[in-house]
């Protein structure tokens, strides 16, 4: 039965590749393909997890191998899928969300004459996706890793027409390949130094390799993950990647794709459990992530860039509890999955309120639309309940938990994670103050309605999820659930009780809505975004991504253009020039070397005579020497 | 009764003895040579021509094919080398198997020079001389001689002569047989080189350089041969050999006999600094005399080269081989480099043959004679191999040149060959396989001459020098695929030359040439192991 | 012994020397006469000195052969003088670079 | 002497289109001939595949005849794995170039014939030299090659009446090549006189293979071959005629020189070099890993600062050719496995980008990147190819090079840790270098200038499939052709005294690495 498991790739993949050969005679019933294909790797994906819950906790790890992918010298890689507790709950979130997504995507994307392709693109990268997460080898898994950073790229750039849609999928594919530099290496590194990169084999291995080697394997991968998942230092293209279609917003960049690096750390433990020098490193980055999303999504007025500044902090989350060890790797996955399912839904609702407000994102122009857009606005507030983490919706018990683990790792790096959530409730409130409350700001032309049913029924399906996410925690089942992956959290105590805290937390995040709503709810808002000179100082960093793209500027693209100038101009002058420069010598030298040839026959016998002389004279002193 | 008395007297004369069937094919030359004299001088006008043209084709022939016998009957000598032939003539020749491998490559060049020298397609009739060289050139007397139809048929004979003299100095064993053939070999040719139908001053011109020039140089071999003999109190060179070996006499004197030897020598065969007559020369002259002496004399004068700097001052090998060694390389170098700059075909033709000059001194420095009881190429065979294919290559060539004309007769000048490639791609096509060789690609003979010339070096310790001398056929390359690319990658000009369509006379040369050439590019076997087993010389 | 030797070489030289200096093509082509007899002057000398003839009979070879580059020679400076009207060697000197 | 009928049947179908007269307007029988008979010597290459056994690291179908007594060399061909990597490359790639080229408008029309006629030429003489087994025969026809691409080059590039046009391209190209292979021609000689000093002379491989010079010579005869080969697969700093040749050829010659002809001189640095002379390859490994390094990054930078598409094409070759040499001279069984792959997909993917490039340069008539723009648009599938032969150059995980890619990195990283991690930044100079070139041709408004570019015709796209094919399935299953490597592969290795490090925290779980191939028919 697990060995059908690769059919939940093959599924997908197939459907795409389908879609994309068949050409237009497929436009009419394309996006139906896709969807079904979407639904049915769920289905399959469902009855699997059925199947692994009812092993005993034992066999709960099935290991399939396809073929022999690659083996030549001490080289062997078996294309390997595992299916286990972890990549078992991931196969379920990645085909139920995209599935709704799918469905979404019906009515989303009805007038693009291009939807056929697009519904292709969303098979190619849910079979991606499945490949990353059910790989049995580092190698398989950056196989998956490349592909749904492709899809990515194609998704993000589905509007081609739109330069600035095309450069965004540009920015990120290349900023993902800057952090597969550090997932190539650390494999490279499991081969010289395991000679295997089953992930299996690797784990096994990583204990008895030394700090030293674990240290640098940790660091590699941190930095593809930090690609992948929008991390600081490599976070810049996220809000970017906000061009594409609304949909791939809420499936690639909010739900599934990006949290790979989480899953990536989380896969790894064995190899983070042996370093603790990596580990911290990605608590760091979990952390000023966090915090640096939360300022960003303050700031946006564009709902999708806020949407997403809160989905880097949201990850910056999952990163942090991922980096607090066996401890936190369960609550790492854990708001993942609940992440997935309200962030999702609120890229949806925001989706559908685009959607009404023909394509205008910026929040400013919204206002009031509650009445307009009923059921978009009730699920997208059970959205907001969740992740601003107000009890009892999925958002506040997985943030709760990570938030505790914090505070048992460090005083302070629970304290920033306290203040991130403090932040989120606030941006979040903004974000509904300015787009559902307050008063109307829309131009008269424009006429907000709700969305088809097409739309909307994801959206409650969605909702749905947000509200009720959190029974997975029912007596910690999702901790026990993952032991056998991620090893035992041992629970360490705290200096104020559990309850206490979870009360501290409730308390900052209440304190977050009252600023925002004290801030928004008294003068009427801006209908446009205030000049940057008059916003406050913080303001102004929030909108320019804390000037992470200028940063890079500086840094990397300006220096590079000027390297590459001046190369081509060596290349040119320098090595080329050297070259025909030979050329010409040797005409000149020629012209040079005619000269004697005068015609008279006098000096032609001068010539010969002055030979005669040199030969004799030649001669005479190779002999004395 | 008297004679009884007189016989009482005198002992009897004992007659020289000469191996007839030895030297066959050189009586068979200078007969046929002399045939030509009297035809030339009792056989009424109208026919001599062909008569001539007939007479010399024949005879080369029958030589060629008494070549081959004697070829295969040399007997065999083991030791101190391996050997073949013997000393012949009262010591006067020596016919080995170099000699008379250089003799068959004479023949067959001398062969295909007759049969350009023989068409007549090209001028309407007539050949590519002159009709009355005693008229001055535009002179009425000159258009009536084209009227009444008048040729210089002598040109057969003096042809033969020239070659007799070039059989003779590949094979001379005593130095004052080799001044007589190359006095022979010679005047024939300055005579030639006067004989143009088109362009008569510059004819006349060059045959006045190359005739000054050459006897500039030959005085210099012979006080050369003077010295030697000063030295060594022989001519012969087996005697000077001994002498040299032991070291009787002057070692000055012998150094300067060695250097002034030389440069006759190396002036006959274009070398560095006594080539400035070639390019003059070569352009001048007739393009199929220029074609007989291009390949000819090179042949012969690089025997007599080898042939008296192995056998004669082999001993002192030492002394001489470093300024040798200087002299191929400035050879080369000039040689390549300066026909980059050339705008005229038998010009850059001439450099490229003083480049080749070059090439051939690097194989004859090694100075390598191969060890017995392997066939490994040795300086001597790689050296005739290459004259071989360079023959054929440039005879093919100036007969393309004969064949690019327009209403002034041959269009020498590069610019006006640009496109070629286009309006005649056959001969275009030819011409530039015979650039290829000359630049040594694989698949043409080219490359094979160059390979065993550079071996034999590298065999005598010269790898440095064999360094050098693929740098400079780089050079040299450099030109030869300007060349292609104007004749193939450059469109035509508006007054293109027009290509005469040449009697089966001229096509048999070029398609022999671009047979020869590729076909010893690709399958050199047989004419290797046959300069293979000439061995070494007879002294 | 060696002054007949030294005799011949400063023959020789002067001929050698004529040839640069001279311009007109029948003094040059004498002054190369006169080297061939410098040599000649060498041969003899040197056939005395090792008492064999071999260098007297190359002196006659010698002098056949001049003889034979005389008519060569003669017969193409007279047709370039039929030409050019001049025997100067510096005039022809259309051949060049 | 199979393989003599491989090489011989395209050298005897370019004679008879040479000898076809001129067709006035219709070149239907010159390109029917040429096609059938590319296709035939795939048919013929195929046969070899079959009589090739996967499991023997030796030369197989081996035939060798006398040829220059006096040289010692031999008429001897044979195939080993690598050897019949390239050919079948060489064979698969002339029908996909003949059938793209049939409609290339060239500066005479007339000359359709001999173009196709000097196309099959370098198959020929491509497939001599990839299977010749002794070093004056792979020298005389490695020389050869440059013939037939001379003549491409040069009557059939680009307009030669610009400076640095295509005569100006044609001869640099040979010129370049012909100093690498005379300086080759020297080392050649000295390797026949070092083998006749020791007995008879011979060329043969197998005898060249252990043949003991003292070491200063086998410095300086090592130094003489990979001069020529290091020129032919371009090498930074002696990379430069490449580009102008590239930008001055028809896609057509292209292919043929970058895909084929230069693998001649990789393909040479391992039979010729490592095999002749193991200790001096191994005492220049570190400067020429260095510089396969720098080619590397130099070439994807110099790619990204390229206006003109044929010209950043080159520029990408030089940066994968760096990747080859590199692991080649790694000397580890997994890098060079990589890098005979790497000829082999680097073939493919190139053949991919000039053919599709340089349909968008003729429906364009501008090859410069800036004169495009918004063709996916008009021409969906044309982009959607380019797309993907652009991915496959910048080796995505999937596509074929990304197997070769990081088996090089991979087996390299064992041996040198810097080398390694510096030719890692490629693979994100690649992504810019490509993604840019897409992003300004094919995205974004519509360019007027290139409203022209029409999409792909049937035939184009007949041409392109099997090389997009195989791009994708090797990129999964890369078996095949590797089981057929690494035989070859552990030979030379052997051979070179090396192999690959152990691993330094040996795992249970590797020994199954050692255990066969799961995939019994692979190779065939």
């Amino acid at each position: 039965m697990f060995d059908l498991m690769w059919l939940l790739i093959a599924i997908p993949l197939a459907s795409g590749a389908l879609l994309l050969i068949w050409g237009k005679e497929s436009d009419r019933f394309g996006h139906l393909i896709g969807t079904a294909a979407s639904a049915a790797s769920f289905v399959l994906g469902v009855v699997l997890f059925v199947r692994l819950m009812g092993e005993d906790a034992g066999h709960r790890s099935q290991a399939v191998s396809l073929f022999t992918w690659i083996d030549t010298g001490t080289f062997h890689v078996e294309m390997s899928f595992v299916l286990d507790q972890l990549s078992g709950l991931f196969v379920l979130l990645i085909t139920g969300v995209g599935t709704l997504i799918h469905v979404y995507s019906i009515g989303y994307m009805g007038h693009d004459e291009r939807r056929r392709r697009f519904f292709a693109y969303l098979n190619i990268f849910v079979a991606a996706m499945l490949t990353l997460v059910l790989a049995g080898d580092y190698l398989v898994l950056f196989l998956g890793w490349e592909g749904v950073g492709l899809a990515s790229y194609l998704l993000i750039g589905f509007w081609q027409h739109k330069p600035s849609a095309a450069a965004a999928a540009k920015k990120a594919f290349v900023v993902n390949r800057v952090g597969d530099i550090g997932m190539a290496l650390a494999i490279m590194l499991m081969f010289a130094q395991f000679g295997t990169s089953a992930i299996a084999a690797v784990d096994a291995a990583a204990p008895g390799a030394g700090d030293s080697v674990t240290t640098a394997l940790g660091l590699l991968l941190l930095l593809g993950a930090c690609g992948k998942s929008a991390q600081v230092p490599l976070q810049s293209w996220l809000l970017d990647a906000m061009e594409g279609p609304t949909p791939v917003s809420a499936l690639i960049h909010a739900a599934t794709m990006v949290t790979a690096g989480v899953y990536l750390v989380v896969r790894s433990n064995a190899i983070f459990d042996a370093s603790e020098v990596a580990r911290t490193a990605v608590i760091v980055v979990g952390l000023v992530t966090l915090l640096a999303g939360a300022w960003i999504g303050c700031a946006k007025d564009d709902i999708k860039k806020a949407l997403a500044g809160s989905t880097m902090s949201q990850i910056g989350y999952m990163m942090l509890a991922a980096g607090l060890g066996p401890a936190g790797y369960a609550f790492a996955v854990f708001h993942l999955i609940t992440h997935g399912f309200f962030k999702a839904n609120m890229f949806l609702g925001a989706g559908s309120v685009m959607h009404g407000m023909d394509d205008d994102v910026e929040m400013r122009h919204y206002g009031g639309l509650r009445t307009m857009m009923p059921i978009t606005f009730a699920t997208f507030g059970l959205g907001y309940l969740a992740i601003i983490g107000v009890p009892p919706f999925a958002g506040f018990w997985s943030k709760d938990k990570i938030i505790e683990a914090a505070f048992g790792e460090n005083l302070w790096v629970g304290l920033g994670a306290l203040l991130g959530a403090g932040v989120t409730a606030f941006y979040m409130t903004r974000l509904m103050i300015l787009t559902f409350l307050s008063q109307k700001r829309w131009r008269d032309d424009v006429h907000p309605h709700e969305s088809p049913r097409v739309m909307t029924w994801p959206l409650i399906g969605l909702a749905a999820l947000s509200a009720v996410g959190g029974i997975l925690l029912l007596g910690d089942w999702i901790t026990e659930w993952l032991e056998p992956v991620v090893g035992h959290a041992e629970h360490h105590e705290l200096a104020v009780p559990a309850i206490v805290l979870t009360i501290i937390i409730t308390a900052v995040v209440l304190l977050g809505v009252v600023a925002a709503v004290v801030f928004y709810r008294r003068e009427p808002i801006a209908a446009e975004t205030p000049a940057d000179s008059s916003v406050s100082i913080f303001a102004r960093a929030g909108r320019h991504e804390l000037y992470g793209n200028e940063v890079n500027e500086t840094l990397v693209v300006r220096p590079t253009r000027h390297l590459t100038r001046f190369l081509v101009w060596l290349d040119g002058m320098g090595i080329d020039g050297f070259v025909t420069g030979l050329a010409d010598r040797l005409g000149d030298t020629s012209q040079l070397l005619r000269k004697p040839q005068t015609g008279y026959v006098r000096s032609y016998a001068l010539t010969m005579f002055g030979g005669v002389a040199v030969v004799v004279l030649c001669l005479l002193a190779v002999t004395l020497a | 009764m008297i004679t009884t008395f007189i016989s009482a007297e005198l002992p009897p004369i004992d007659a020289p003895t000469i191996e007839y069937s030895l030297l066959g094919p050189l009586f068979i030359v200078t007969g046929v040579a002399v045939l030509g004299v009297l035809v030339e001088a009792f056989w009424p006008r109208a026919s001599r021509f062909v008569v001539q043209a007939v007479l010399a084709v024949v005879g080369i022939v029958a030589a060629l094919a008494d070549t081959v016998w004697v070829y295969t009957d040399l007997d065999r000598i083991d030791a101190p080398l391996q050997a073949r032939g013997q000393v012949a003539g009262e010591g006067a020749l020596t016919v080995d198997g170099p000699g008379v491998f250089t003799w068959g490559i004479l023949l067959v060049f001398g062969l295909m020079s007759m049969l350009l020298f023989a068409e007549r397609r090209l001028e309407g009739g007539l050949s590519a001389f002159t009709g009355r060289a005693a008229d001055a050139p535009g002179s009425s007397a000159e258009a009536q001689a084209v009227q009444l139809r008048v040729e210089h048929t002598e040109v057969f004979p003096l042809a033969l002569f020239a070659l007799v003299g070039m059989m003779l100095f590949a094979t001379s064993n005593d130095l004052l047989t080799m001044f007589v053939a190359l006095e022979v070999l010679s005047l024939p040719l300055y005579l030639l080189c006067a004989l143009a139908r088109r362009r008569r001053l510059l004819s006349q011109e060059a045959a006045l350089k190359y005739f000054l020039l050459g006897a500039f140089s030959s005085v210099f071999f012979l006080y050369g041969i003077a010295l030697a003999y000063g030295y060594s109190g022989s001519f012969e060179l087996s005697a000077i050999d001994t002498a040299v070996t032991n070291r009787t006499g002057g070692e000055n004197m012998l150094l300067a006999s060695i250097a002034l030897m030389a440069v006759g020598l190396l002036f006959k065969i274009g070398a560095a600094p006594f080539h400035t007559w070639t390019p003059d020369v070569y352009q001048g002259a007739p393009t199929p005399v220029t074609a007989f002496m291009a390949a000819g004399t090179k042949a012969a004068a690089f025997l007599a080269l080898l042939r008296v700097f192995y056998v004669g001052f082999g001993g002192s090998q030492w002394d001489w081989r470093p300024t040798i060694v200087a002299i191929a390389i400035i050879t080369m170098f000039l040689g390549a480099v300066v026909s980059i700059s050339q705008t005229d075909v038998k010009r850059m033709l001439a450099y490229s043959s003083i480049a080749h000059a070059g090439f051939l001194l690097v194989g004859f420095v090694g100075v390598y004679a191969g060890v017995a009881g392997s066939d490994r190429i040795t300086s001597v065979s790689s050296v005739l191999f290459y004259l071989a294919v360079y023959g054929l290559s440039s005879i093919g060539a100036f007969a393309v040149v004969t064949l690019v004309r327009d209403s002034g007769g041959e269009t020498t000048h590069l610019s006006k060959w640009a496109g070629l490639g286009r309006t005649s791609p056959l001969l275009a096509g030819s011409f530039a396989i015979f650039m290829l060789s000359f630049a040594g690609i694989p698949l043409t003979g080219g490359f094979i001459g160059k390979w065993g010339v550079f071996s034999a070096a590298y065999a005598g310790g010269f790898w440095w020098l064999v360094v050098i001398g693929v740098m400079i056929s780089a050079l040299a390359a450099y030109f030869y695929v300007r060349v292609i690319v104007l004749m193939f990658f450059t469109d035509p000009v508006g007054d293109g030359p027009t290509v005469a369509v040449p009697s089966v006379l001229t096509t048999v040369v070029i398609v022999v040439a671009v047979v020869g050439t590729v076909g010893l590019g690709i399958i050199p076997g047989p004419v290797l192991d046959l300069a293979q087993h000439a061995g070494a010389f007879v002294r | 012994m060696n002054e007949y030797i030294t005799l011949s070489l400063i023959l020789f030289t002067i001929g050698a020397v004529g040839v640069l200096v001279r311009r007109n093509a029948i003094i040059v082509f004498m002054c190369i006469e006169l080297m061939l007899n410098a040599t000649n002057l060498a041969f003899v000398s040197f056939s005395r000195q090792h008492g064999n003839l071999d260098g007297q009979v190359a002196a006659f070879f010698v002098m056949v052969v001049a003889a034979a580059e005389v008519v060569v020679g003669l017969s193409i400076i007279v047709s370039i003088y039929r030409a050019r009207r001049t025997t100067s060697v510096d005039d022809a000197s259309l051949l060049k670079s | 002497m199979i393989l003599s009928i491989l090489a011989a049947i395209p050298i005897a179908g370019a004679l008879l289109l040479a000898l076809l007269p001129r067709g006035r307007g219709g070149h239907l029988p010159a390109k029917a001939i040429a096609l059938s008979v590319s296709l035939v010597t795939l048919a013929v290459s195929f046969v070899v595949l079959a009589r090739f056994d996967v499991g023997d690291g030796g030369y197989q179908l081996t035939s060798t005849h006398e040829w220059i007594a006096a040289f010692g060399a031999h008429y001897a061909v044979g195939v080993n794995g690598i050897a019949l990597t390239l050919v079948l490359l060489t064979t698969i790639l002339a029908p996909i170039v003949i059938l793209a080229s049939f409609d290339d408008r060239l500066p005479d029309p007339r000359g359709t014939n001999a173009y196709l006629a000097w196309m099959l030429a370098v198959e020929g003489l491509a497939i001599g030299a990839f299977t010749a087994t002794d070093a004056f025969l792979f020298y005389v026809l490695f020389e050869a090659t440059l013939i037939p691409l001379y003549f491409l080059i040069g009557t059939f590039g680009g307009p030669t009446t610009t400076p640095g046009g295509r005569s100006y391209a044609a001869v640099k190209f040979l010129i370049y090549n012909l100093v690498g292979g005379l300086l080759m021609l020297a080392a050649i000689v000295g390797l026949y006189v070092v083998s006749s000093r020791q007995g008879d002379a011979s060329y043969l491989l197998t005898d060249l293979t252990d043949l003991d010079m003292s070491r200063t010579t086998e410095r300086l005869l090592f130094c003489g071959f990979m001069a020529a080969f290091a020129i032919k697969a371009p090498l930074w700093p002696l990379h430069t005629w490449l580009p102008d040749a590239a930008a001055q050829s028809t896609p057509g010659t292209s292919v043929l020189m970058v895909s084929v002809v230069d693998k001649i001189g990789t393909f040479g640095m391992i039979t010729w070099c490592l095999n002749l002379f193991p200790e001096a390859a191994d005492w220049a490994s570190p400067v020429i890993m260095t510089l396969a390094v720098v080619s590397i990054v130099y070439g994807a930078l110099l790619a990204i600062g390229q206006d003109d598409i044929r010209r950043l094409i080159a520029f990408t070759s030089v940066s994968h050719f760096g990747f080859i040499i590199l692991g080649i001279f790694a000397f580890t069984s997994t890098s060079m496995a990589g890098s005979t792959l790497y000829m082999f997909n680097h073939g493919l993917s190139t053949a991919a980008l000039f053919i599709v490039t340089g349909i968008m340069v003729s429906r364009r008539g501008s090859a410069r990147i800036s004169d495009f723009g918004g063709v996916q648009k008009i021409a969906p599938i044309l982009s959607g190819v380019l797309l993907l032969a652009g991915l496959s150059s910048l080796s995505l995980p999937g596509l074929a090079p990304f197997v070769s890619e990081f088996l090089v990195l991979a087996g390299t990283f064992t041996v040198s840790i810097p080398a390694a991690a510096v030719a890692t930044l490629g693979i994100v100079l690649a992504a810019l270098y490509i993604l840019i070139m897409y992003q300004r041709t094919m995205t974004g408004p519509l360019d007027p200038g290139s409203a022209g570019v029409t999409d792909l015709e049937p035939r184009e796209i007949a041409a392109l499939t099997p090389a997009i094919m195989l791009i994708i399935g090797l990129g999964f299953f890369p078996q095949p052709v590797l089981n057929a490597i690494n035989p070859a592969i552990d030979t030379v290795v052997s051979h070179i005294g090396k192999g690959d490090p152990a691993p330094r925290t040996p795992t249970l779980i590797t020994e199954h690495s050692k255990d066969v191939p799961t995939d019994e028919e692979g190779g065939h």
